[in-house]
């Protein structure tokens, strides 16, 4: 089980260097600290959930295999009928695409295309997007949140304690690096304009950074830092961050979601206007990721003390 | 010369990738996955100039951190796992002289 | 000027991917983990290190040459650490190293492979 | 509160170099983006001595000279064992005393021992690290103190 998880993160891996490849640059930054990196932590931490070795497989593999073999067939078969890769009258080059193209720069006055399409263009859909994100940080926390009781606390700081001694390298290097971590996520964050970045990714370096600090200080002294209301009291500010930039533009007589209003001038809207979407993005991603750790990692260490084998 | 050090790194991320499969060790597979991800970095960086557009050096910051904690989080995990063999240090072997 | 600095940076990339084609190597042809530990060290400090230098020497701009050198330095940080957590893990789960096995071949037999930790 | 000042100058400088961007509004953001790290650092509590190692002394750049020198000599050697193939390496384990004081200096020798190619360690307990060493020659290297006499020399300065 290890190993297959491993293997998914090398191919997350893969995945963003082929984006990069295709110059998807945003599309490879999400997918580097995403896919890669906190999918792969999540997954571990359900395999240290459910138990590391798989039942005997009750199904034939091979049957299986074949599924698969047909499905990818029939799936690459029906690729015969797009547009080759980079023909200039693909369906894709002849829609909107030029216009986000030539003219985005006039009317959002962003020079990375991505965040102005993503942000502006699309801003319905990356709302959608946030709130898929939110309803999943609800979700894991009904299903898995535990009530905490103080002993427990007790038990784990002991445990975090012996962790302290035996990792003095890594404690000295990470307590160097947290600081860099976090402020890179706010670099990325407000940097989205410019270059490649913006919420999403900016959400997920934040987290890895409030990650890092609690495999390495325990989770009862990262949810010391950053208390679990504090952190669902985020989670649900950025969906409304979001979602009052669009109110505030109904009220401007603008419709939602269009920043032009925002501001005298249209350019200046849309900047505010996506600087704020931006920042109710990050603020969720980065607090449902938070979520979803604490959660996670809870359950488990909740499951180990019942057992009583914490480690 | 980019082309060249973007194909070398790329045929050392195949040979880590084969060390990943083949194991044996849990370790070994961490390591090659390790390996792996520094190797991204570089592939990353040497790609954004082969293209011309040298932004793509944030993502390949990114990538170091991320590299970095996601092998912390699997070594803690696997510790955990092993907990249960877990003695004291191994003795380390005396130099013969 | 010019072609000085185009032949440095070509040097440096070549020489760095001599070095990380080899790394690559080591970490096959070695015997056992610790042993490869080694191999990627190799990678990931000179090798690194040329690739990095050798595209710095290619841009003349300063902000990106600035990204690189944090991107070496990170690494340059990082990269113990990691490799130092990797290693005691393994310690710690008793993965004997192999030892001295050119040394007294009667020993092999008895401390080859990897007896821990099967994945 | 040095601490928390030092830290604060250097996010600045980091902010600034990786930028590129010198508009007021970016600007005032990165003002904001280093109080906001700043107080959630303090609250992690790892503002302190510990997370400050680099800024050591004046000496450092003279160490940093010689490890970089350390390390391509170090990789010349693990190459050429990697093609001279198994039957040139002589895996070998010890233990090696650290004489820093303070742990910060411990971890700076634990992990110059591990940036030069050809030793890793594997352990650090009390002052002893447990080194892993590719080849006999490095451990002899190592055990003529030269490296944990430099760094003892950092930390002093």
């Amino acid at each position: 089980m290890f190993a297959v998880v491993m293997l998914a993160g090398i191919y997350g891996l893969v995945c963003a260097s082929f984006f990069v490849a295709m110059d998807a640059v945003d599309v490879a930054f999400t997918e580097a600290s995403i896919g890669a990196g906190i999918s792969t932590l999540l997954m571990l931490t359900t395999v240290a959930m459910t138990g590391r070795t798989d039942h005997e497989a009750t199904h034939k593999p091979l049957m299986a295999f074949v599924a698969v073999i047909v499905t990818g067939g029939l799936l690459i078969y029906g690729t015969f009928d797009m547009p080759y890769f980079g023909s200039a009258d693909a369906p894709v080059h002849q829609h909107v695409g030029p216009h986000y193209i030539y003219d985005s720069i006039q009317e959002i006055g962003v020079p990375n295309m991505v965040t102005s399409v993503l942000a502006s263009y699309r801003g319905f859909d990356t709302f959608g997007e946030v709130t898929v994100i939110f309803t999943a940080g609800i979700g894991v926390l009904a299903l898995l949140s535990v009530a905490r009781r103080p002993e427990d606390d007790a038990v784990m700081e002991a445990i975090n304690d012996s962790m302290h001694e035996k990792h003095l390298i890594l404690r000295i290097v990470i307590k160097t690096m947290i600081p860099f971590i976090v402020l890179y996520a706010f670099y990325v964050q407000f940097h989205g304009d410019y270059g490649p970045g913006g919420g999403f990714q900016a959400g997920v370096i934040f987290a890895a950074g409030i990650i890092l600090y609690a495999m390495l200080f325990g989770l009862g002294a990262a949810r010391r830092v950053i208390t679990q209301p504090v952190v669902q009291m985020l989670s649900a500010l950025g969906v409304l961050v979001y979602g009052s930039v669009g109110l505030v533009s109904m009220l401007n007589g603008g419709s939602f979601l269009d920043y032009n209003v925002l501001a005298a001038d249209p350019i200046a809207g849309q900047h505010l206007g996506i600087l704020l979407i931006e920042l109710g993005v990050g603020l969720t991603v980065a607090s449902v990721m938070i979520i979803i750790f604490y959660s996670f990692v809870g359950r488990s260490q909740f499951q180990k003390a019942n057992k009583g084998e914490l480690l | 010369m980019i082309i060249a050090a973007t194909l070398a790194v790329l045929v050392v991320m195949i040979l880590a990738i084969i060390r990943a499969v083949v194991g044996p060790s849990l370790y070994d597979r961490i390591l090659a996955v390790n390996m792996f991800g520094t190797k991204t970095v570089l592939l990353i960086a040497l790609l954004g100039f082969v293209m011309g557009r040298p932004e793509f050096l944030d993502i390949a910051m990114v990538y170091a951190l991320i590299n970095f904690v996601s092998v912390i989080g699997v070594l803690r995990l696997s510790d955990a796992f092993n907990a249960k063999h877990n003695g004291p240090v191994a003795e380390p072997a005396k130099r013969d002289s | 000027m010019d072609t000085v600095l185009t032949l440095l940076s070509s040097f440096c990339l070549l020489f760095g991917s001599f070095l990380c084609l080899s790394g690559g190597v080591g970490i096959l042809r070695f015997p056992d983990f610790y042993t490869r530990m080694h191999a990627v060290g190799v990678t990931d400090t000179l090798a690194a290190a040329m690739i990095l230098i050798g595209l710095m020497l290619q841009n003349p701009d300063l902000l990106v040459i600035i990204k690189l050198m944090m991107i070496l330095l990170m690494t340059l940080f990082i990269s113990p650490a990691a490799s130092h957590a990797l290693g005691q893990a393994a310690v710690l789960n008793k993965l004997q190293p192999l030892i001295n096995m050119n040394i007294n071949p009667l020993e092999e037999d008895t401390s080859a492979g990897d007896k821990s930790s099967k994945s | 509160m040095r601490y928390k000042i030092n830290l604060s100058i250097v996010l600045a400088l980091f902010w600034l170099l990786n930028s590129g961007h010198y508009t007021y509004l970016i600007l005032a953001l990165g003002a904001v983006s280093i109080a906001i790290v700043v107080f959630i650092t303090h609250r992690m509590d790892v503002v302190d001595h510990e997370s400050q190692s680099i800024n050591l002394s004046l000496t450092a750049p003279k160490f940093g000279i010689w490890l970089a020198k350390e390390i391509v000599v170090a990789n010349l050697t693990v190459i050429k064992h990697i093609w001279l193939g198994n039957k040139s390496i002589s895996p070998t384990v010890i233990t090696v005393k650290a004489s820093q004081k303070t742990d910060v200096g411990k971890v700076i020798y634990a992990n110059s021992i591990t940036l030069t190619p050809g030793t890793v360690a594997l352990g650090l307990v009390g002052n002893e690290i447990m080194v892993h060493a590719l080849i006999r020659e490095n451990i002899e290297a190592l055990e003529s103190g030269d490296m944990d006499r430099r760094v003892s020399q950092l930390e002093n300065s």
